[in-house]
């Protein structure tokens, strides 16, 4: 029986929800899903896969690819080889795809967002998306993939029943590679360009006194305030929170703009942004041309309204 | 012996007339050379004698040098030849010969007296050189009063492109260029001031002179006449005659009898009140004016006005008794043995009857008579229909007066046609706006009414003849044609004639009443009465009568003074343009349009008796008056203002510019300088920013001599806060001068001291690289003034910026590294000096090299031994130089030419 | 060249001039004059100081010495950027510039979609008679606000039946301001691409849209036998010979920025005004400082791609509030830099900016 | 220390739409301008930065056309010794061949190194694989995602990795190692023009890349290219007010953010 064999990424504790695209590519090839994690207390739905093989060692050992690599051979050498062994596409992922596709001489594929079970075809990202490569293996052995979180997740289906835990011995730590520590990033004031979710107000707000309703939204929203460089100017808001050539480059999830008219100084410092949504009474406002959405009107109305929804 | 003496005589010339220039010629005239000295401009004295004071003693610097001026004058061994140049040397032998220039002065220099009264008259006001423009000169004028020679010059740069017809055309001859030209100057109450001087009555004839001028005048062959009378108008609104001083004057014991106060009688008082003598104005009415006052209605020429003009005449002493009619209250013969001369000026008052049936109807009045009735303030009821008969302007009058006492229908009945109605164009055209119609062609036969009132009018149609011999086209009436009109008042104003009965018996009268006098003399047959305006000529215009009173009034003043009388020519009537000129003109000027006046609305006017004609504003003002012709030219334009005035004769517009040849043994060239003009150094806002002036100008504003009496004034105030700038053009390459001055560091340094010393809170600034004060008590001098509290700052500002409260420097001080920005009110630039631009012209036609800058090339140890054999240069001429070292110069240049010259022995 | 510059810098006599006339020395910590002396005896500058110069060559023009400060402040930084010390700002525009041949590393496939927006096809160069070059500076290029200039210009210049022709997307950055950000090889570069371009097409006479670009094509592409203008030499040109007439009715209170690189340093003054004034009922006022001394905007010689970090009230600022004690309602100018400079603080204070070829198509 | 430091030329594809030619077998990058792959920028310039501080030299290796001789150049111009290119004209599509060849040709040429540095990944392709393969292959340590490198001490490097949400770990790896360097571990230094012509008289070598392995040696096949999925442009929000901030408010959530 051909399976998949399913690396789980944990971090301190935590089973992270990326897995689930793994675990559903998996279940999109059609193979059994042979989940591979640390021993511990993770929160996991035991239904949606076949087989859970528990490694014996700490968490702080697992997502090391010299020891990833010793315990698949360890598993190969009991369960026979997968057809595919899946990663997540990510930070460490793409460190243990790839030491142990070329430890054991495996074709890889990283960043698989998609896959045509008919064709056995794996497309993956080329210049940020901008085009897709359809790969297929081209040697009669187990593929080693990565996996775009958020791309397979919805084809992780309820096997109806709990997975089999199998267990295997961990190596001890090794000495060419070891962990030390975490280190939360050190906080400095607010760093804007590690927020995910930037509330950046522009002149079109019209006076200082607007500052405070807009922060009362942005606790509500979980959001983090920028502005454009009239408003840092006119001290409304510190320097630290100037988005521009002038200020700092953001490239936020989403990037909620409002009563900026974008002159291109400040465009630069955020047109990278996975989502812009744009709040500005011109309609010809050129921030409208980067927007992914955009609405024509008072930004402070929208913010009241948007404070009302979010209270109500 | 005198034979040998003769042939050693020498002659040098000595081109400039600086200090440098001075003190060459007296250094050589004083060893017994014949000396010529060329100076360009109109006096000698140079740069040196437009300075206030020479550093560094503070010597005056006028004090100093006039001595030495009139010492070149004074010299027999000296010829001064002003405003020459030599424009050829060729080398003759040793010696030279010379082509000089000699532009023409346009005045008699033996006749000019230098009295002024030329340039107190000359309209045309200009930049004094002397004062570095910020004091004026007149185009005829003597640039300094120690200017030597001392001679009035008139600066007459190009010819006249009209030709001025219109002081000829008009009876008082007023100077029409020379008040147009200072209206346009925006110079109002000098404009007043000269329309003043020929006319007791500006307000009276900016309102209601029919203007003759305007029809000979030339600008109306390229586009349209000049709006001369509503020009003079503006003058006149503009000035408050209460600011018109009364003027000094001896006065004699002569008396003088004026009858009639009218616009002759009152002129005629005017101008002999201002010779001193005693004169009393009869008048019959209860107001003095005349017709000014009883003909003419409020709307055109308010009484107010006229009143300002009558109370002027009074303040000059003139005494006028109204209520007094001579012939009923007081006998001819009775003036004649009381005073010592007589004017009669009663005009032409008597309305001429139609002579048809049923003039005598209730309803039916004279013209004159109805004016003056309501001017008097009389209530009169006309009814709703009106006919006024005649075509003349107190046919007009009536009218339009009518209509503003609620007449519904006006119409005014002629037996011609438009073109021949003798009213003023305009004063027609503003009665048809005014809704009152004009039956043409058409005369009344008979007055028809009922019980004694007039009812009805019958008229009869006319037609014009062809032309007679006089080419007059005759109305005739057309037999059948009548038709009946249905009014209830008519008046009529058909003519009228003088009411002279009270001489009847004294002096001989023709059939129309006039009194005839002697044309030569302006006397009548009766020795010592004099007579003028309409009562001699029939009915006339206002500025007639104002001529004539004029006229008398100086053979007045000759009879009583007991001198010839003085004969007035006809004026010679204008040549009017080829059309060869006007094509040339409007290529040259180009066509514009005529400014009008803008007048009340007809709705709002009809109803009352405010003035119609609302004037000019100053700027519609001021670009009328630009398009005079006479006004478009820089510098004396002819209007003949001086010449008038000067009493010797010296004006002469046709003399010549002339060259003459004269040989020399030797030269001395001593051009001086010129200064740096800013301009092109835009940062520092010369000729844009106002309060940024050059040192010499500076120099001007805190002379003795100078335009403010030495008083340093800007904007009427004392200013406080001084900037000084150093090295402008000096040690510049971008103006190509990597020369030091050497005198910006002195003379700003003196300047600082002076405002220290005359203006005590004073704050002075002084930005510099550094100060070069070498030369005896220099140094000493620059330190006194560090010390006297004057900051100097090392830097030079890099932009003069126009602030609220001043001018703003921006200056780095290098010492501290700041960079400040200091509010001041004046910005003086030491500008540097330059090499004078006449050397080149110089250089060229006297074969001198120059060096890379444009000074003069001297041999490297003889300084004043230029490239050419023969001629000698000293002063500024051959680089920069203070005044020490410019004399010092002039006398070895003097000794080299001796030497040169006694070689040729 | 910098062997001159050296020399150039020793003849200063550190009269101060150049301060005193610098639109950003008092305000910053910016002193050219200072910068001057240091070069003069090779102290160490500190790096971050020469990126205040805004080349806009006020001092250049007062120097009496003809030291050219503005090129000695070139100089330096080509120093910093040959050691690589300069702003990341800075250096994003050149790596961009570098790439995609425009300091916003936007696609040069794109330069010429602009052209796209017209209603009439406007040729490649090489399909003209005239060989005469529409030559776009990258901000009408990519801006988006300033995209209407070419789109303007090139309608007017249709119109007007004056033959023309693009380089689209062959057109490279003229390098003025690379130049200036002391780039000196990248300048080299582009102008060597350019040349080769105008070369090739047999390019006759430029008509720069933006001051910069005019002026180092200009001045500084060395003898090239091309005829180098500004559009609104060309358009004041039509319109005097009247194959343009603005016959529209303008009823605006106006006031004329002189761009630094079209006016003090190149001295057209005339023909941007001559434009205003051939428009009706318009009426245009000057500002106090205006053109050789034209207050700086503040966007050139880098400054567009970079913003020091200062509190001071920009010169922008100062000229919108001048416009406005004038009483104006819209200050115009002929240079995208000063348009884009301009506009954020006019905007703020409620005037309107508006380049000169807006205005004119709304009266032609 | 001696590093090598692998350095790619790629399209700058950034703002440019990619057009698909040949039935999707290959892409126009015919207009499209080349440069070096923004994380090799960052790898250079942290070698660059070590051997600044403690000795040794940086070796610029790239893969790909004669063009790429510009990134060595660069890199040269950064502060590396020398540059070694090898030369091929056929695009690689699979990172494990790539590392094979890097494989051979350091043992055939028998080229020595404390540490290979690669970007973590590449613009173009965005494998983020050939370090780790290499590493794998050579039996070397390995880490990517290197965001800061704290201390090198006694053949250890001290180094922290950029997990996800703003964590990072600290590792130690004994050296030699391959590690892939994150960007924004430091600031790249500019290069100018003038830098990279002095550079081009620094002596390049170059391999032809068929002498270390063949394109028939890739193990994954690229069959060919396709668009991505459509994606509207902006989308401008219309309605009434609360319509339109519902919208909004379904956005964030859609976007993971509220």
């Amino acid at each position: 029986m051909s399976y998949a064999l399913i690396i789980s990424e944990v971090r301190r504790g935590v089973f992270e929800e990326r897995n689930l695209d793994s675990i559903g590519m998996a279940h999109l090839a059609g193979k059994d899903a042979f989940l591979l994690i640390p021993e511990g207390n993770y929160n996991l739905n035991n239904s949606i896969v076949n087989k859970i093989i528990k490694a014996k060692l700490e968490e702080s050992l697992f997502l090391n690819p010299l020891i990833i690599t010793e315990l698949i051979s360890k598993i190969i050498g009991t369960l026979g080889a997968p057809e595919i062994v899946i990663f997540t596409h990510s930070s460490s992922g793409i460190e243990l795809a790839s030491y142990l596709a070329g430890k054991m001489s495996l074709p890889i594929i990283t960043d698989v967002s998609g896959y045509d079970r008919n064709e056995q075809i794996f497309f993956k990202s080329y210049y940020s998306d901008k085009v897709f490569g359809q790969f297929k293996k081209a040697k009669e052995s187990p593929l080693v993939i990565t996996v775009r979180s958020g791309s397979f997740k919805d084809h992780v289906t309820e096997k109806g029943k709990n997975a089999e835990e199998i267990t295997v011995d961990g190596p001890s730590g090794i000495e060419e590679r070891s962990f030390v520590e975490y280190v939360e990033e050190e906080k400095t004031g607010v760093d804007i360009t590690k927020a995910e979710f930037l509330l950046s107000l522009g002149r079109g707000i019209g006076n200082k006194d607007e500052i405070p309703k807009f922060e009362e939204l942005a606790n509500l929203m979980k959001a983090t305030i920028s502005g454009s460089r009239p408003v840092i100017d006119k001290q409304w808001l510190p320097k630290e929170r100037q988005v521009g050539t002038s200020g700092k480059t953001v490239k936020p999830k989403v990037y909620l703009a409002m009563g900026i008219s974008g002159a291109f100084q400040h465009i630069a410092g955020m047109k990278d942004s996975e989502c812009i949504i744009a709040v500005n009474k011109d309609p010809e406002a050129p921030i409208f041309q980067y927007a992914h959405y955009g609405i024509v009107a008072d930004a402070n109305k929208i913010r009241d309204k948007l404070k009302d929804l979010l209270q109500g | 012996m005198q034979e040998e003496q003769k042939d050693i005589e020498k002659r040098v010339l000595v081109v400039g007339g600086g200090i440098g220039g001075i003190t060459a010629a007296l250094e050589l005239a004083g060893c017994g050379v014949k000396v010529t000295m060329l100076e360009e401009t109109s006096s000698i004295g140079g740069r040196m004698i437009q300075l206030d004071k020479t550093f560094p003693t503070l010597d005056c610097s006028t004090c100093t040098l006039s001595p030495k001026m009139v010492e070149v004058a004074l010299n027999k061994n000296i010829e001064l030849i002003s405003l020459a140049k030599p424009i050829s040397i060729k080398k003759n032998g040793r010696g030279f010969k010379v082509t000089i220039f000699k532009k023409s002065r346009y005045v008699d220099v033996k006749k000019c007296t230098a009295c002024g009264t030329c340039f107190a008259g000359c309209p045309v006001v200009m930049k004094s050189e002397f004062n570095m423009g910020i004091g004026e000169r007149k185009a005829v004028y003597i640039p300094f009063p120690q200017a030597i020679p001392n001679k009035a010059t008139i600066d007459k740069r190009e010819e006249r492109p009209c030709r001025a017809a219109c002081i000829d055309a008009c009876p008082i001859h007023t100077n029409v260029p020379g008040y147009i030209r200072l209206i346009k100057d925006g110079r109002f109450k000098d404009a007043y001031l000269l329309i003043r001087s020929t006319n007791p009555l500006p307000s009276v004839c900016g309102r209601v002179c029919y203007a003759p001028c305007e029809g000979v005048c030339n600008r109306g062959a390229l586009d349209a006449s000049l709006a001369i009378r509503d020009l003079k108008r503006f003058a006149v609104d503009n000035f408050n005659i209460d600011e018109l001083p009364v003027p000094q004057v001896q006065k004699t014991d002569k008396s003088v009898a004026i009858i009639g106060a009218g616009p002759s009688g009152l002129a005629c008082a005017h101008d002999l009140a201002l010779e001193g003598y005693n004169v009393t104005i009869f008048e019959a009415l209860p107001e003095p004016g005349g017709m000014l006052r009883y003909a003419i209605p409020e709307y055109r020429l308010p009484k107010d006005e006229l009143e300002k003009e009558i109370g002027y005449i009074k303040r000059l002493g003139v005494e006028i008794k109204c209520n007094t009619e001579v012939g009923k209250d007081i006998t001819f013969e009775e003036l004649k043995n009381t005073y010592d001369a007589i004017f009669i000026g009663v005009g032409a008052q008597k309305g001429i009857n139609l002579n048809v049936d049923g003039e005598d109807l209730e309803g039916v009045m004279d013209g004159l008579n109805f004016l003056k009735r309501v001017n008097m303030g009389e209530k009169i009821e006309l009814g709703n229909t009106v006919a006024v008969i005649g075509g003349g302007n107190t046919a007009v009058d009536c009218a339009r007066t009518a209509l503003r006492l609620g007449s519904k229908e006006v119409k005014i009945i002629y037996r011609r046609t438009r073109a021949e109605m003798p009213a003023a164009y305009e004063e027609v055209e503003a009665l048809l706006k005014e809704g009152i119609t004009i039956e043409f062609l058409a005369t009344p036969k008979r007055f028809i009414g009922e019980n004694g009132r007039l009812k009805k009018v019958e008229c009869i149609r006319m037609e014009l003849t062809e032309p007679d011999a006089s080419g007059r086209r005759r109305p005739v009436e057309i037999p059948g044609s009548e038709f009946i009109l249905h009014v209830e008042t008519v008046i009529t104003a058909i003519g009228q004639r003088p009411d002279t009965g009270f001489l009847k018996d004294i002096i001989s009268l023709s059939k129309d009443n006039t009194i005839k006098i002697d044309m030569k003399t302006n006397m009548t047959e009766l020795k010592g009465v004099f007579a003028g305006g309409d009562v001699v000529t029939g009915p006339a215009y206002v500025v007639d009568a104002i001529a004539a009173g004029k006229r008398a009034a100086i053979n007045i003043s000759r009879y009583l003074r007991g001198e010839d009388p003085l004969v007035f020519e006809t004026p010679k009537s204008p040549e009017p343009l080829t059309e060869e000129d006007v094509l040339r003109l409007k290529e040259k000027y180009g066509t514009t349009s005529r400014i009008h006046v803008k007048e009340k609305d007809v709705s709002e006017r009809i109803n009352d008796f405010s003035e119609v004609v609302l004037g000019y504003d100053r700027d519609s003002a001021c670009l009328e008056a630009s398009r005079c012709l006479a006004s478009m030219i820089e510098g004396c334009n002819e209007c003949g203002e001086c010449k008038r005035r000067c009493e010797v004769g010296a004006i002469d517009y046709e003399m010549k510019d002339e060259t003459i040849e004269m040989d020399f043994d030797g030269i001395v060239i001593a051009p001086g300088f010129d200064l740096y003009d800013p301009t092109e150094k835009k940062e520092f806002g010369y000729g844009r920013i106002k309060g940024v002036l050059t040192g010499i100008e500076f120099e001007r504003m805190s002379s003795v001599t100078g335009p403010t009496g030495g008083e340093i004034l800007f904007n009427g105030k004392v200013p406080k806060r001084f900037y000084f700038i150093q090295c402008v053009g000096s040690r510049d390459r971008q103006t190509g001068s990597r020369y030091c001055s050497r005198v910006c560091c002195m003379y700003t340094a003196k300047h600082a001291s002076i405002i220290k010393d005359r203006i005590k809170d004073a704050v002075v600034y002084i930005s510099y690289i550094d100060v070069r004060a070498y030369g005896k008590g220099y140094e000493e001098f620059y330190k006194n003034t560090q010390g006297s509290g004057v900051k100097y700052i090392r830097g030079i500002p890099g932009e003069i910026i126009e602030g609220e409260n001043g001018l703003i420097v921006r200056v780095e001080d290098m010492l501290s590294g700041e960079l400040s920005e200091i509010e001041v009110d004046l910005v003086i630039l030491a500008t540097g000096v330059r090499p004078k631009a006449t050397i080149k012209e110089l250089a060229e036609i006297m074969s001198l090299k120059l060096d890379e800058y444009g000074f003069v090339n001297t041999d490297p140890v003889y300084p004043s031994k230029t490239s050419m054999d023969g001629i000698f240069v000293c002063g500024m001429a051959s680089g920069p130089k203070d005044i020490p070292d410019t004399v010092a110069s002039a006398g070895e240049a003097a000794s080299a030419c001796m030497e040169y010259i006694k070689a040729a022995l | 060249m910098q062997d001159e510059a050296a020399s150039r810098v020793l003849v200063c006599i550190q009269c101060g001039k150049c301060t005193g006339g610098c639109p950003e020395s008092g305000r910053t910590p910016f002193n050219i004059r200072m910068l001057v002396r240091k070069k003069q005896f090779s102290y160490t500058i500190d790096e971050s100081i020469p990126w205040y110069c805004t080349a806009c060559n006020a001092c250049t023009i007062r120097c009496p010495r003809d030291v050219k400060p503005s090129e000695v402040v070139i100089d330096i930084r080509s120093t910093l950027v040959e050691n690589g010390d300069i702003p990341l700002a800075i250096q994003k525009a050149l790596e961009n510039t570098f790439v995609q041949k425009n300091p916003w590393g936007k696609p040069r496939s794109k330069r010429g979609e602009w052209a796209g927006k017209l209603n009439f096809k406007v040729p490649h160069i090489s399909e003209t008679e005239h060989k005469r070059l529409l030559f776009l500076c990258c901000v009408h290029a990519y801006d988006p606000r300033c995209m209407v200039i070419p789109v303007n210009v090139a309608t007017l210049l249709h119109r007007a039946g004056y033959e023309f022709g693009i380089l689209g997307e062959e057109e490279c950055c003229c390098g003025n301001e690379i130049r200036r950000i002391g780039e000196l090889g990248l300048f080299e570069e582009l102008m060597e691409e350019n040349k080769t371009n105008f070369k090739e097409y047999g390019v006759k006479e430029i008509i720069a849209l933006s001051p910069h670009c005019m002026n180092t094509m200009k001045n500084e592409y060395g003898d090239t036998g091309i005829k180098v203008m500004h559009y609104t030499e060309v358009l004041s040109g039509l319109i005097k010979e009247g194959a343009l007439k603005p016959h529209k009715p303008f009823e605006k209170e106006i006031i004329y920025h002189d761009p630094c690189f079209l006016g003090k340093q190149n001295k057209i003054f005339e023909e941007p005004r001559d434009i205003l004034k051939s428009i009706n009922n318009t009426n245009l006022k000057e500002f106090s400082r205006s053109k050789e001394i034209s207050l700086c905007c503040e966007g050139g010689g880098g400054r567009m791609f970079f913003e020091v970090e200062t509190h001071y009230k920009r010169n922008s600022e100062t000229r919108v509030e001048e416009a406005q004690s004038k009483g104006v309602e819209i200050i115009t100018t002929a240079c995208p830099f000063c348009v884009m400079t301009l506009e954020e603080k006019a905007v703020e204070k409620g005037l309107a900016v508006k380049e000169l070829s807006e205005i004119l198509m709304e009266v032609i | 220390m001696d590093i090598l430091v692998f350095v790619k030329r790629v399209a700058a594809t950034q703002e440019e739409e990619l057009r698909l030619i040949d039935d999707g077998k290959n892409i126009d990058l015919s207009k499209i301008p080349f440069k070096m792959n923004d994380w090799d920028n960052y790898a250079v310039e942290e070698a660059v930065k070590i051997v600044e501080g403690q000795g040794g030299s940086v070796t610029a290796i790239s893969i790909g056309s004669a063009e790429s001789d510009e990134v060595l150049r660069r890199a040269i111009a950064m502060g590396s010794k020398d540059g070694i290119l090898m030369e091929t004209q056929e695009a690689i599509h699979d990172p494990a061949l790539r590392a094979q060849a890097i494989y051979n040709f350091l043992k055939k040429e028998d080229i020595k190194f404390d540490a290979i540095f690669t970007g973590v990944q590449s613009e173009d392709d965005q494998f983020a694989a050939t370090g780790g393969i290499l590493a794998g292959k050579m039996d070397l340590p390995y880490a990517s995602m290197v965001i800061g490198i704290d201390a090198i001490e006694n053949g250890y490097f001290v180094l922290r990795r950029e997990l996800e949400g703003g964590l990072q770990e600290r590792i130690k790896i004994k050296a030699p190692c391959i590690l892939s360097i994150q960007s924004g571990i430091n600031e790249p230094r500019y290069v100018s023009i003038m830098g990279i012509r002095k550079a081009s008289k620094v002596e390049r070598k170059t391999f032809k890349f068929n002498d270390f392995a063949s394109r028939g040696d890739a193990i994954i096949d690229l069959i060919k290219w396709s668009y991505p999925e459509k994606k509207g442009g902006a989308t401008m929000l219309t309605g009434e007010m609360d319509e339109i901030c519902k919208e909004i408010l379904e956005i964030l959530k859609k976007k993971g953010v509220c």
